[in-house]
């Protein structure tokens, strides 16, 4: 008997295995079926009902564009990646009220995967979303890791790939269907280096968070700011779990520096970085630049006091107060401060795209992506992008004083 | 001076951690990896109630008997049933990872991932101590700590449950024959280890801002802090968490920074290699 | 011609002094029996030959080769071969691997046991097996697991995987203890006729008529020392033992 | 009457192994086809293409945590050694197979160093020490910018070339892929059947009275750490050329669980076991995308779901589905 009632189970789990390929097969294949139907009547009626806005009628039917976003919803990306998420749905609720308000037929349907911040996780997503779920254009790797991760696979399959988010610039030459409305990094040091200079700044120390963006400012400064005569006393890089800086700070302060850059991508990290400055007690002169800190109005009033007199960049084409985008930021949450505006836009951008071309010729969207000139958005001014598929973005320098932001220059 | 007061700020938060480590791992015999995202829940909870009540007690109390809960659950739940068919350390290992999933996407769903700060002192300028700089919430770190490891020193020595757990510790079937009910004892374990890291975790979330994924870095510090000292004994691994705190500073203030974690690292692979018991840790058989 | 020479061996473990300087000579071809009581160090003894323990001083000689200071494997390989007192078998492996285990020692060559099963050149020395456990007395099948094996088999089994193993000296920590008669009696026509087969053989033994039917020569042991030694009868009433053995 | 004829051919599926590798084989060959006839998409190369290398990864940890009974963790970090060496030295210009070699080699020496460093210690201690040679090589890969390029990684790794014919597609991907696996699983089979594997069986279960039998236990141990490490390194340079983007974290602690469960689940000590683990998993998380969860949620509560899976199948099948032993 015994060995009959082992088989048995065994029997069963080989059974549950064969249910599961099942349902994973089945799975696919429906989605599958319904694609196929959608492009041939999506062409047509694009082909007449060239986005004139009623459209000759021919088809009353809507057509339903699909776009797939990837970013990270669970480990430690997530601090991104949830807002993100939430501020894409808001966009494309916006976005699909909007269209219905002008009577245009047409609809965005939005699948969400999770890349969990990790080159394979995003490849894997990357490739269900466009060969199961048949979409052609991803809106996303919110980590650079994870854009760098799906590239080679969009290029092979020519799916287009945008991310309003990722910033290292290996992006820039990963490919021609990559494009990305954050700024690359280069452009920012270039703003901040010159801004320093005019402060008469001789000896700087740099505190930078072992991040791909926080390294590519880090590495911009290390090798712009000694050919201008400034000599950098002491550089040193945080891993991002680390919660206790004091230690290098304290190296920092015995190089004595005129000035502090400190380069933190989260706003944790911000947080740990200006709190121990502070509590530092470094003399009152020293001057402290930070980086296009994500988030920076939620860190403004969150650690506030603690950044007396930071001098921080931030993306120059951010309206200015404008209560439509601070509704935005208000219903979704959103504390990534320019990345919400960013990804807010990057939804119209892509409506405006898809009214012309349709979601299944991405050569047609590249080029429109190409032709486009400082197209106007509802957060930020004006988007164009250069040949590689980067935006020229310069940045306006504020300084931070009694916990309100004040334009410099 | 400064260093060594960081150092000091630094091991006291990894003792508390090493702690729960160690006694779960006596008494268990498995590395309880969740033990890390024990101190993430217990500083959410402490960051939850205090945004509630304002009170600093209110939030500590609540995160006390919640995360012994927490502890008390993690045991009954999925740890005895396995001990109880005799799963191999292995086995128990990845049990604990499937935990640490759990806890840290559960507060993931619940918290979102926004920014948690508990504000409580507001800015300060650190204090003149003798040279070192020094703030308030570092202070009451260091001292709160302090009292935990004397209270659990004197409690694992001078009391009868105390011995009752080492010797469950020391020989699970044995303890068994001479009446001691390793079940209650080992769940006790968890309860401690728990309290434990809420401490750790309440003070953690009192100094810093809170982001989920710390638990898993608190873990491996506390961790290295237990083997190094000698996860047999318990004041051992907390001299062992004083040492990684100290190596790492001081090996920073020596070493580019960013090897910070793979010093702690390095100290520990020595460690295993060739002090297996730890400093101070009793033989158990380490070899063979 | 002595085989093993074993000269003042001292070892200790802490405070304990498990063997205090004692001596033996083994002679070729014989039943050599070591009696003593509990802790007297047999069984350390017996460790410190295999060198699963090393000694603090004293020194062994096999085949006129000094093996006080070499590795266990290369021990065995000399030729010394010893059963346990409660073996620990292979328990997921079947008594055909124990023996060809034993038997054989090319499996560790990686490559050649790897090209072997490969091009399935195994040669089947089933019947080598065979012989070696009818010598002993275990009709089981050659499949049958380690853990499927009760208290007396698993003695069979260990004492046939001693005489598999190319060997000129068996040690065999108490053969005997906890079986019944029947099979004690098997046993000690299998050792009689190992002797005559002209096998060198060390037994440790507890069961005194076991020891006065076989052994040739007889060492008694005390706290580490030898008491004394000589032929089996001169032994039996020797009042040293008897004061050793049952005055306490 | 109907029982005792389903009882006699399941009979005989389960009993003869042979049987199992045979279907195992068929499936496989049908799932290629269909992938290069276009009737399945390219996520089911994808998703084949991850399964091959993973099964490498994890027939290689089997002989070694399985068959020997060694608690070895840092598998997950040789498998980054491997990828790291493979990428670096092609992107230097030497050629594929020079690269592979050495990826393969060097994560072999690195296992043998550490089982060299770790050879008197007890498995809870063996787990210790390589649980921290992972994190070691995780904070080298990370903090040795000037090499590995630190957190940015290394991108734009070339795909394999060898005798001038790239591969370029994932479908021929693919098909290298699984070439490489079923050699992988010919030889791990053989070296488990034959007399050497049946000594590395005799290592976990007794090592002193292996000992006695005249067999040097530290060369064994040696031997199949080594074995380990190049077929660790074998499916680390197949991950860097086929997604050609390496990354730290892909090297840590989320697919040292993966590993770890994909063995505890398919049953130590048995290849069929951990061959079949590689594919219960994988299909297990792909499936879970299937799920329709609201997309707020969708993250956290997949993990969720892995997580209680991998805890209830510890719970009510701790010995695995073909598993035979249980490590002590």
């Amino acid at each position: 008997m015994k060995k009959n009632n082992i088989f048995n189970k065994r029997l069963i789990l080989i059974m549950a295995f064969v249910l599961l390929a099942g349902l994973f097969i089945s799975g696919c294949s429906n989605n599958q079926a319904e694609l196929s139907e959608l492009s041939d009547a999506d062409r047509a009626s694009l082909v007449d009902g060239d986005n004139s806005d009623k459209g000759q009628g021919a088809l009353n039917r809507e057509i339903i564009f699909q776009i797939g976003a990837i970013q990270p919803l669970t480990g430690d990306g997530a601090a991104y990646g949830l807002p993100v998420q939430r501020v894409i749905d808001q966009a494309v609720l916006d976005l699909n009220a909007k269209w219905k308000e002008d009577g245009k037929k047409l609809q965005l349907k939005i699948y969400h995967e999770d890349g969990k911040c990790n080159g394979k996780e995003a490849r894997t997503a990357a490739e269900n979303l466009v060969n199961q779920k048949g979409v052609n254009i991803i809106y996303g790797g919110m980590c650079s890791g994870e854009t760098l991760g799906i590239a080679p696979f969009t290029e092979e399959n020519n799916v287009l790939l945008f991310s309003p988010l990722s910033s290292s610039p290996d992006i820039t030459n990963s490919g021609d269907y990559v494009f990305r409305n954050y700024p690359s990094d280069t452009a920012q040091v270039a703003t901040m280096i010159p801004f320093i200079v005019s402060k008469g700044v001789k000896t700087i120390a740099i505190l930078s968070e072992n991040t791909d963006y926080a390294q590519v400012l880090r590495a911009g400064y290390l090798k712009q700011l000694p050919e201008l005569g400034v000599k950098i006393v002491a550089d040193e890089i945080i891993l991002s779990s680390a919660k206790d800086v004091r230690t290098e700070i304290l190296k920092m302060k015995s190089a004595e520096p005129d000035a502090v850059i400190l380069l933190p991508q989260t706003i944790p990290m911000t947080g740990v970085f200006a709190k121990q400055l502070y509590e530092s007690n470094f003399d009152a002169d020293t001057l402290f630049f930070s980086n296009e800190i994500v988030g920076l109005d939620q860190a403004v009033n969150e650690f506030g006091d603690f950044m007396k007199g930071y001098f921080t960049p931030e993306v120059a084409f951010l309206k200015e107060n404008n209560e439509f985008s601070s509704k935005v930021i208000a219903d979704t949450e959103c504390d990534l401060g320019y990345y919400c505006a960013s990804t807010y836009d990057g939804i119209f951008l892509l409506g405006d795209v898809l009214e012309l071309c349709g979601d299944s010729d991405t050569d047609c969207l590249k080029k429109e992506f190409d032709a486009l000139e400082n197209w106007q958005g509802i957060m930020t001014t004006s988007t164009t992008f250069d040949e590689n598929g980067d935006v020229a973005g310069d940045f306006v320098i504020s300084q931070i004083i009694a916990g309100t932001k004040l334009r410099v220059n | 001076m400064q260093l060594l007061f960081n150092s000091v700020v630094a091991g006291s938060i990894y003792a508390l951690v090493a702690i729960g480590f160690s006694l779960i791992f006596q008494t268990n015999r498995f590395m309880h990896f969740a033990h890390g995202s024990a101190v993430v829940f217990s500083a959410y909870i402490a960051f939850h109630f205090f945004s509630l009540s304002n009170s600093l007690l209110i939030a500590i109390i609540a995160t006390l008997i919640l995360s012994s809960i927490l502890g008390y659950l993690m045991h009954l739940l999925i740890y005895y049933p396995l001990q109880k068919k005799k799963s191999s350390s292995v086995i128990l290992l990845i049990a604990s990872f499937g935990i640490l999933f759990l806890i840290d996407n559960g507060l993931l769903l619940y918290f979102g991932s926004g920014i948690k700060n508990i504000n409580y002192f507001g800015p300060l300028r650190g204090m003149e101590f003798f040279g070192a700089l020094i703030t308030k919430p570092q202070l009451i770190i260091v001292l709160s700590s302090l009292l935990c490891l004397i209270f659990i020193y004197l409690l694992m020595t001078k009391t009868k449950l105390g011995r009752n757990l080492r010797a469950v510790a020391d020989n699970n079937d044995l303890a068994n024959i001479m009446g001691i009910e390793s079940k209650k004892y080992m769940a006790l374990s968890f309860i401690i280890g728990s309290v434990l890291a809420s401490v750790a975790g309440v003070l953690i979330a009192l100094e810093q801002t809170l982001s989920i994924n710390m638990g898993t870095t608190y873990m491996i510090k506390g961790f290295t802090g237990a083997i190094i000292g000698g996860v047999n004994s318990v004041p051992a691994s907390i001299l062992g968490s004083y040492i990684v705190g100290l190596a790492e500073n001081f090996g920073v203030w020596f070493l580019p920074s960013q090897f910070k974690e793979a010093i702690s690292f390095i100290l520990l692979f020595l460690f295993l290699l060739y002090k297996p018991n730890g400093l101070f840790g009793i033989d158990k058989s380490s070899r063979k | 011609m002595t085989l093993l020479k074993i000269h003042n061996l001292k070892k200790s473990f802490g405070g304990v002094k498990a063997l205090n300087g004692c001596n033996f000579n083994i002679e070729k071809n014989k039943i050599t029996a070591l009696i003593g009581p509990n802790g007297c160090g047999k069984s350390t003894l017996f460790n410190v030959i295999n060198k699963l323990e090393y000694q603090e001083s004293g020194t062994i000689t096999f085949l006129n080769y000094n093996i006080s200071k070499i590795r266990p494997y290369l021990v065995s390989e000399l030729g010394i071969s010893r059963t346990f007192q409660y073996p620990t078998l292979f328990e997921n492996l079947t008594i055909r691997d124990h023996i060809e285990m034993a038997m054989f020692n090319d499996d560790q060559k990686f490559f050649k046991s790897f090209f072997i099963k490969l091009f399935g050149l195994k040669k089947n020395n089933d019947k080598k097996i065979i012989e070696i456990l009818n010598l002993v007395g275990l009709e089981k099948p050659l499949n049958t697991l380690g853990s499927d094996l009760s208290y007396g088999q698993r003695k069979l089994l260990d004492l046939a995987i001693a005489i598999a193993h190319p060997h000129k000296l068996i040690m065999l920590d108490e053969p005997v203890a906890g079986i019944n008669p029947k099979l004690r009696q098997k046993i000690k026509e299998i050792l009689i006729k190992l002797k005559e087969m002209g096998e060198t053989i060390i037994v440790i033994e507890h069961d005194m008529n076991f020891i006065m039917d076989i052994a040739d020569h007889v060492y008694v042991m005390e706290s580490g020392q030898n008491l004394v030694e000589g032929k089996p009868k001169e032994i039996q009433n020797n009042k040293k033992v008897l004061e050793a053995y049952l005055g306490e | 009457m109907g029982t005792i004829q389903k009882n006699n051919i399941i009979e005989t599926l389960k009993d003869s192994q042979k049987a199992f590798w045979l279907i195992l084989f068929v499936i496989d060959i049908i799932f290629i086809f269909l992938c290069l006839q276009g009737i399945l998409n390219e996520y089911f190369a994808h998703v084949l293409v991850v399964i091959n290398i993973y099964l490498i990864l994890s027939i290689s940890l089997n002989l070694v945590m399985g068959f020997t009974g060694l608690l070895n963790l840092s598998h997950i970090a040789l498998f980054g050694v491997g990828a790291y060496t493979s990428a670096l030295m092609i992107m230097n210009g030497y050629s594929y197979l020079l690269s592979l070699l050495l990826a393969m080699l060097l994560p072999g020496v690195f296992a043998v160093l550490l089982m060299f460093a770790t050879r008197k210690l007890k498995s809870d201690y063996l787990m210790l020490v390589t649980f921290g040679f992972s994190f070691l090589l995780y904070s080298i890969f990370i903090s040795w910018t000037s090499l590995t390029r630190g957190p940015l990684g290394l991108n734009n790794i070339p795909k394999i070339s060898f005798f001038d014919f790239t591969i370029y597609s994932t479908n021929q991907f693919l098909v290298f892929s699984t070439i490489m696996a079923i050699v992988s699983i010919i030889i791990i089979y053989n070296i488990t059947k034959s007399s050497f594997g049946r000594l590395l069986q005799a290592v976990r279960d007794d090592e002193i009275s292996l000992k006695l039998l005249g067999k040097n236990i530290e060369l064994i141990k040696f031997k199949a750490m080594f074995i380990s490490g190049l077929f660790a390194g074998l499916a680390g340079s197949l991950f860097a050329h086929y997604s050609q983007y390496i990354e730290p974290n892909s090297f840590w602690i989320v697919d040292l669980i993966f590993l770890l469960t994909v063995l505890i689940v398919g049953g130590l000590a048995s290849n069929r076991g951990a061959v079949f683990g590689v594919i219960i998993i994988m299909i297990l998380n792909e499936s879970l995308r299937l799920l329709p969860i609201p997309s707020e949620i969708l993250g956290p509560t997949r993990q969720i779901i892995y997580a209680l899976i991998l805890i209830l199948i510890l719970l009510y099948r701790p010995k695995g589905i073909f598993g035979r032993i249980d490590l002590k």
